[in-house]
């Protein structure tokens, strides 16, 4: 499964872009980078999902992890999801805890 | 009906393919079966279940979305074999697939212990804030919403589910 | 974790002998040498497990698979386990549809 | 109450020890914890899980018999946190213990997605023939069921589980 994330923390802004298609074969790199942003310390969290074309429960997972990671008062955002892809986070009724931006 | 040729998904599962005819020739699907591919129960195979599956969305003329959520559950389905019916063991998973006039389905085979998929279901509980939410139970809920129908039956001893999408256009 | 199995079929009983220890990081092992003892068609399974002193829950997995592939004619006994590993088997109930012997 | 030196257990994962005594030094248990071992998150950390226990069994004075009980517990609780916890993904597991006048304790810590492990408990059903059996939840069910108390916290975000044995004679 081809699968590409890399992380960036400009100004407290921790961002997360992931590249293709994320399901249990390829979230456990996407977790160690959710890993390594809540380790910054950043003060809001961005998943850049412009490219992600597939997105299956083990990555749901991944923000489940990144929610109970940040703390309360880190906020968490995925941007740019495509139509599937965010009604999945939908459907699974993350969209209460994760904010849903341009999607 | 079409029957879907897998010879494209992957070269080195060849020997593993004639298997899976040859143990899957025995329960034909009321509808007539189509070939299928034989993989390896690890996570890399994903990737084979994926190409599969698209590939039979595309010759079904399935939509973008459709052939999506039929992707999404057979993912959730084989992880599933994998994560929580082999577990490290060896073992192979046979999948097959077919379009026909009101559908498009697609059929798993496993030998990893009895389990029927639609009794791990949990809705989640949309009340919970994730931060407290535990984490079981999405990838069944997931494959089930997905398709348009998602069957399970234990054959012999084997597992069988079959997932399927209704074709809104008749072929 | 140690462990080492070997199967042998003889006049239609298959015996697989356990030696060491059986948990998540073993059973694979004792499950495939399961799969091939269901392939040679016996008609009855002896698991040997004098020698076996740790029984987790993995392991029972692979006495379920072995009760379900073996078809219901097969008999299987687990023969000569230890005192704790036996009550493991019998405190999951596995004792209704396998045998313990010398246990 | 003893401490339990892991020094022995394995000098591969020293600087994981550090790092989990800096960790897990934060979150003191009710009576004094004892010094512990950071594992990496996969079935070969097993190993060293059953070796911590057989150690502090040994210097608890606990019989065969407890001992066994102690360690399938934990087990079970590690494979857990491999399998379903981190599925894959890079982590640590923390684990410390001692002993007490009245017990013998092993705790865990790890990061993965909340799980309270009483929560997965499924007895089960002696009823149903294990040919037709569904296999989950015997993990739990074992792990819970050989210890004399079993505890679970969520402490700012980590999963934190405490396993421990009555001692019989007071020390
Ligand atoms: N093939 C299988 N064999 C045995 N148990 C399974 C299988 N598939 C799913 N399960 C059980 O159903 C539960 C729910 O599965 P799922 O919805 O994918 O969530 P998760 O894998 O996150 O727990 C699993 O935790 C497991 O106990
Ligand atoms: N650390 C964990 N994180 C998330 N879910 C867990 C964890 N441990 C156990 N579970 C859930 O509890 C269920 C029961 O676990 P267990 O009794 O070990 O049985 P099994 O692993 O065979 O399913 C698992 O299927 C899984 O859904």
């Amino acid at each position: 499964m081809s699968f590409d994330g890399t992380l960036s923390v400009s100004e407290g802004i921790a961002t997360i872009e992931v590249k293709g298609e994320l399901d249990a074969s390829t979230a456990p790199r996407f977790h160690d980078l959710v890993d390594q942003a809540a380790e910054q310390g950043a003060v809001r969290l961005e998943i850049d999902a412009r490219h992600l074309g597939f997105l299956a429960s083990a990555g749901l997972r991944s923000l489940v992890f990144a929610r109970q990671k940040m703390g309360d008062e880190v906020r968490i955002a995925v941007i740019g999801a495509t139509e599937p892809v965010s009604r999945t986070i939908r459907l699974a009724g993350f969209d209460h805890s994760i904010e849903l931006i341009d999607a | 009906m079409m029957a879907i040729d897998s010879g494209a998904a992957s070269a080195e599962h060849t020997a593993g393919q004639e298997r899976c005819k040859a143990r899957c020739a025995g329960q034909p699907l009321a509808a007539k079966a189509a070939s299928g591919l034989r993989i390896p129960a690890d996570l890399d195979s994903l990737d084979l279940v994926a190409r599969f599956v698209l590939e039979l969305g595309r010759q079904g003329r399935l939509s973008d979305s459709q052939t999506y959520r039929l992707r999404l559950a057979a993912d959730e389905l084989a992880t599933n074999i994998v994560m929580h019916g082999y577990r490290g063991a060896s073992g192979g998973i046979c999948v097959d697939g077919g379009v026909e006039a009101d559908r498009v389905w697609v059929r798993f085979h496993d030998d990893a212990p009895a389990f029927d998929p639609r009794t791990g279901m949990k809705a989640p509980d949309l009340e919970v804030p994730l931060g407290e939410r535990s984490v079981g139970g999405l990838g069944v809920f997931l494959a089930l919403t997905a398709v348009d129908s998602f069957d399970y039956e234990l054959v012999a001893g084997r597992n069988v589910s079959i997932l399927a999408i209704h074709r809104s256009e008749h072929g």
